[in-house]
């Protein structure tokens, strides 16, 4: 048999072939797979799984790289979500992933679309999601589209989630000009589940029969999986309509139906039908299970009339999953479906011969050997050379920067920071995302490096965050790339949990350009570095390239997400100091690094020099003198040194709290250092911690060779902020900064979202 | 200047998921009203503007709604009327 | 002792309102599915927080129209306890169960917050473990909580006595700046004249452990075992 | 049966605070229409209904409107269109 035109196709050109993205080699590769010319389905389908977002076509080869393995990693890369185990039978499913180009169109429905598909990936593998993180990038907050972007992002995400039900409990928000045309948008889903209950996307058991469960299919995205891989332009503008709506309260149904069917034993596989819909999960499921497959478009539930093959093949409408079914078990399908108002239709059917066969009725529309659809998939390998701009950058001497009148007083620099949007509170954006509901939260968002979330029936409680400091990556790749997880880990360590594995999202530019794929290729080896360092093995992710609007690249931005373990819930603390009178001790020290900072930045608009070093044998120690401190009791707070410096650490700790800002006094004259790489560098591996007991947590990183200094003392509500530096003492008051913190964000906000020539309604209209 | 009320009505897009109307159209099923073939639920907007005539008061709403009141994404709009307010 | 927690599709705090009952108080609980006609024996109903259908057209309208909900009416208008939280609330107002109606919040952004809230009704089934006046730290977590209703309304809950939390600051002052979502005169939770229903829009059921910050809201579960005790 | 669509407005009723409308007008002003003076947000449902008269299908969405669509504590409707669909 194979595959014939439907009547009405248009004829195979070069131009129909370059509209779906394919290059010229690409299609000859097609042809020579299928040895005749290929139908318009054909085209749509390789168009969708040879774009970059399926096939990783550009950036496989350097993932190959990353360390996957660990005793505790029950699914490394290559599922829906990768799976670690925590002990006594339960285990937990996480994932990453992007929604930058949705967004940037729509941020809405994009930031929303975003949250229902990593979802989808979680409870895909039989785990019921309990936490949601999101990593969110944007161009400055003085920009009325910025503010439009942002306001629309935040209310995607937070009604996305709270409608399904699911606390969203830790992020990170950073603002900077290289993301002003391509925000990036990414979400993070965290799952729970039992080890048995595990389940992989693999078809198995020629007979069976392959199931269409959910929303039915309308026209909504297609071809939104080549459009993830193109740089923004004019052009992607025009394709606005490809933008899908999402329907929490249907994901919702879904979610419960399909964690019941999971557990029925009546079927042997389920995939999420995410980018390119049908297609790719089928295709998907086929390949790892090395069966073949057919299906039949006229069965699958549709939401229009006249759909044409094509259009249910390519179609992303949301909320839809696919299911392979035992045989004979479809009525006990249909009935779970029913129970909670969705449909299931059978749409075709695993069978032995090795194809890829899709019918219309009875007419075969499309028809592949094999899985080669999915593994004959091209690799590209391309140049990496680094950019010549960002080498005369980094060599910058920075500490050669005239200090600003201004700056004789520390606290304006700090006030500076504060509240500069990146460092500043994002309650304006958390509170609208609900962290409370499963009543498992125990560190919300705002109140600890990361999020701590109870696992119920045991002791135990995971904490989890993202990270990435983009600035640093595109000053020094391999650097930022280790910074991003060492941070992750700290922050982790900070709460008292062990950190375990990470997914990642890879958000880059266009990795055809060498000075690109250099930052790629540098930044994944960075990450893997840390990552066999702090014995956190990568566990999945994503990669989202072309993240470029004309004219310039984002800042390369590898996000991290990471899930640490803590064995006794009680222990887990906090970052805001407790108690008057508690020592503040500083774990690591403060060196002579100005380069790459949030002062720079912030105070002499400079993005230039070297991002401090990363010392990852220091990074490991630092977490086991956090944890065995944690563990003993006798730490009451802790929370790390990242943008800012450590001048930042101590007064966010002073203040995280916003009901209760705490005064504190700090002598900082034993270093010598010059006073602004002392107060606003931003060295890494350190962390500050109040405790009753100096002595004690002394002892703990003493007897590792962890250098730590008593630096002062913590005040009560509402009172002075005191620093000694060399010889000068220097004092303000804690509702000062307070205010430059906690007023920022909203302060910026209030003002209007939406600027004359941007056509499009502030999520507040609706 | 005299003042119009020009009435706008903004409508989910063809073809773009309208899980609001979905939801009108399911309820009023269980609530027996069979007759009903299809929903779809958009918003109504009536805005009060000085003009110096309906056909300006008009123009002037139709670019606010190009401009911010409907998203050109997923919505289509349709000025339902106009008379002196 | 049985509660009888309500499932509908889209409720998503079923789970919250169960460990709150059947954790710290012992109480023994059912799940009551919204296409069923039976309360299982239950004594006390619980609607708990979500988006039952989506929310798609008002909160809580498509709800009330649940089988179990005609269960429920009838069980309320024979004196058996019901109280709603959050979407519950919206619930209870759309089956005239209670009067007036919770609206989008005035900001019209979602609010995830922890609340500071008076007890204005210490003389209820569901709130007789405290003490009028008293002070309780409770989260929200809604988008439409803005509480209103007709003056003729209002005068009859606050005369009646009706009026059980307000949303009121740190000194126990009821402002502006207190009210998160714009509720007339800063209401958070009202009774029916029967006082035996009654509705709130922040969450007790997620202030029930010293871990995850206050048990203040612990109090009115108690107060409802005291009073079928007493 | 012919099929009829029906259009209807529901609106906040008066005195009730309607702070989409204010936020369309603030919004409104900010984008330099300061002709707009007033502004009010309500839901535009359509619905195509099967029945025997176009009078027969606006009966039928009253009573829609009575028992579900809108809110008798806080809305008004009207229905604002009948024709053949
Ligand atoms: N988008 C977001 N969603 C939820 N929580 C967020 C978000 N952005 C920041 N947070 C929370 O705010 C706090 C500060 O975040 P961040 O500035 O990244 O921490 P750090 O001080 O470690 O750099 C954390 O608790 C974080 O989880
Ligand atoms: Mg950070």
């Amino acid at each position: 048999m194979g595959a014939t035109p439907r009547p009405g196709d248009p004829a195979i050109t070069p131009a129909l072939v370059a509209d779906h993205g394919l290059t010229a080699d690409e299609y000859d590769r097609l042809v020579a797979m299928l040895g005749r010319t290929p139908t318009l389905t054909e085209v749509g389908i390789i168009s969708a799984l040879w774009s970059e977002h399926c096939s990783y076509k550009h950036s496989r080869p350097v993932l190959r790289t990353l360390p996957t393995k660990a005793p505790h990693v029950l699914q490394g890369p290559g599922e829906n979500a990768g799976v670690i185990s925590i002990g006594d039978g339960l285990a937990i499913a996480f994932k990453i992933e992007s929604h930058n180009h949705p967004s940037a169109v729509e941020p809405y429905q994009g930031a929303a679309t975003g949250v229902g598909g990593i979802l989808r990936d979680v409870f895909t593998m039989g785990a019921r999601p309990i936490a949601l993180l999101n990593s969110l990038r944007f161009g400055s907050l003085e920009s009325p589209r910025v503010r439009w972007l942002v306001a629309g992002v935040v209310k995607g995400i937070g009604d996305y989630g709270n409608c399904v039900g699911i606390p969203t409990v830790a992020g990170e928000v950073v603002f900077d000009p290289s993301y002003e045309g391509n925000p990036l948008v990414n979400a993070m889903c965290v799952g729970l589940l039992k080890e048995s209950d595990l389940i992989r996307a693999k078809a198995q058991g020629v007979g069976n029969p392959v199931i269409a469960v959910g929303a039915r299919t309308g026209r909504d995205g297609i071809h939104g999986a080549a459009f993830a891989s193109e740089d923004l332009s004019e052009a992607s503008e025009a394709k606005r309509p490809q933008v899908q709506v999402g329907d929490p309260f249907t994901e919702k149904l879904l979610l419960e139906a399909s964690l019941e069917l999971i557990t029925s034993g009546h079927i042997v596989a389920i995939q999420d039908m995410g980018a390119a819909g049908l297609t790719s999960s089928s295709a998907e499921m086929a390949e790892r299970g090395d069966v073949g497959v057919t299906i039949d478009t006229t069965k699958v539930p549709v939401r229009e009339p006249g759909m044409t093959p094509y259009e249910i093949l390519l179609s992303e409408s949301q909320e839809r999953m696919l299911v392979v079914a035992r045989r004979g078990h479809e009525n006990e399908v249909r009935a779970i479906l029913e129970k909670w108002d969705l449909v299931a239709e059978v749409i075709g059917e695993v069978i032995a011969e090795p194809v890829y066969r899709v019918t219309e009725g009875s007419k075969v529309v499309a028809e592949f050997p094999g899985s080669r659809l999915v593994t004959d998939c091209p690799v590209y390998h391309p140049e990496a050379r680094e950019g010549e701009e960002v080498q005369r950058l980094r060599a910058m001497d920075v500490h050669a920067i005239a200090e600003r009148p201004e700056e004789s007083d520390p606290f304006w620099t700090l006030e500076q920071l504060l509240s500069s949007p990146t460092i500043a509170s994002k309650t304006w954006i958390h509170r609208q995302y609900d962290s409370t509901v499963r009543g498992q939260t125990v560190v919300g968002p705002g109140h600890g490096d990361a999020a701590v979330v109870r696992i119920p029936g045991t002791t135990k409680a995971i904490a989890l965050k993202t990270d990435c400091n983009g600035r640093y990556v595109y000053l020094e790749p391999r650097t930022g790339g280790r910074i991003a997880v060492a941070e992750c880990a700290r922050n982790v360590a900070c709460t008292g949990a062990r950190p375990m594995a990470i997914t990642n999202c890879l958000n880059f530019g266009n990795p055809k350009r060498p000075e690109i794929f250099f930052q790629f290729r540098e930044a994944v080896g960075g990450m893997g570095d840390a990552c066999t360092a702090l014995g956190t093995p990568v566990t999945g992710g994503n990669v989202s390239f072309y993240n470029e609007s004309p004219g310039r690249a984002v800042f390369p931005t590898p996000t991290i997400g990471m899930v640490g373990l803590i064995d006794h819930v009680e222990q887990s603390v906090g970052g805001a100091f407790t108690t008057s009178g508690d020592a503040i001790v500083l774990l690591g020290e403060p060196t002579d690094e100005l380069g790459a900072s949030e002062y720079l930045s912030r105070i002499h608009g400079v993005t230039a020099g070297a991002p401090p070093r990363c010392d990852l044998e220091r990074e490991r120690l630092l977490v086991d003198v956090l944890l065995s401190a944690i563990g003993a009791g006798l730490v009451r707070s802790a929370h790390d040194c990242s943008d800012g410096g450590l001048a930042v650490a101590l007064a966010e700790s002073a203040m995280m709290n916003a009901d209760a800002p705490r005064g504190f006094s700090v002598d900082l004259s034993a270093f010598t250092l010059p006073s602004r790489a002392l107060l606003f560098g931003e060295a890494q591996g350190r962390v500050v911690v109040s405790t009753p007991d100096p002595q004690a947590v002394l002892q703990v990183a003493a007897q590792r060779g962890l250098p730590a200094f008593v630096l002062g003392t913590v005040g009560g509500i509402g009172e002075d902020v005191a620093f000694q530096v060399g010889s000068k003492r220097h004092t303000t008051s804690i509702a000062r900064l307070a205010t430059a913190f906690h007023d920022s964000i909203p302060n910026l906000m209030a003002r209007v979202a939406v600027s004359s020539d941007d056509a499009a309604p502030a999520g507040s209209t609706r | 200047m005299p003042r119009y009320r020009v009435a706008v009505h903004i409508v989910p897009r063809q073809g773009i998921l309208d899980p609001q109307g979905k939801a009108v159209r399911d309820a009023l099923h269980t609530l027996g009203f069979g007759s009903v073939v299809d929903a779809h639920v958009g918003r109504h907007l009536v805005l009060d503007v000085d003009a110096a005539s309906d056909a300006e008061a008009t123009a002037a709403v139709r670019t606010m709604c190009d401009k911010l009141l409907a998203n050109p994404v997923t919505e289509d709009y349709e000025i339902a009327g106009v008379q002196a307010a | 002792m049985k509660f009888g927690i309500v499932l509908f599709p889209g409720t998503n705090r079923d789970g919250d309102a169960w460990d709150a009952v059947t954790g710290p108080l012992g109480a023994s609980a059912v799940r009551l599915w919204h296409k069923d006609h039976d309360l299982q024996g239950a004594d006390v109903i619980i609607l708990p927080g979500g988006f039952s259908y989506g929310d798609y057209l008002r909160a809580g309208a498509i709800a009330r129209f649940s089988p179990i909900m005609q269960e429920v009416v009838a069980h309320a208008r024979a004196g058996g306890p019901v109280i709603g939280i959050c979407n519950g609330f919206q619930i209870l107002c759309e089956a005239h169960l209670l009067p007036g109606a919770l609206l989008r919040n005035a900001s019209l952004q979602f609010r995830s917050m922890p609340v500071t809230l008076r007890v204005e009704n210490a003389n209820t089934r569901f709130t007789n473990q405290y003490k009028a006046g008293q002070l309780l730290r409770v989260p929200i977590a809604h988008g439409d909580g803005r509480f209103a209703i007709d003056a003729d309304g209002l005068r009859a809950l606050e005369d009646a006595g009706q009026v059980v939390f307000r949303y009121v600051d740190r000194n126990g002052q009821v402002t502006d700046a207190a009210n998160p979502n714009g509720s007339l005169d800063n209401i958070a939770g009202i009774i029916n004249a029967g006082g035996n229903v009654m509705g709130l829009m922040p969450h007790p059921e997620n202030a029930i452990d010293p871990l995850l910050g206050s048990t203040d809201g612990l109090g009115i579960f108690t107060s409802i075992l005291a009073h079928v005790a007493a």
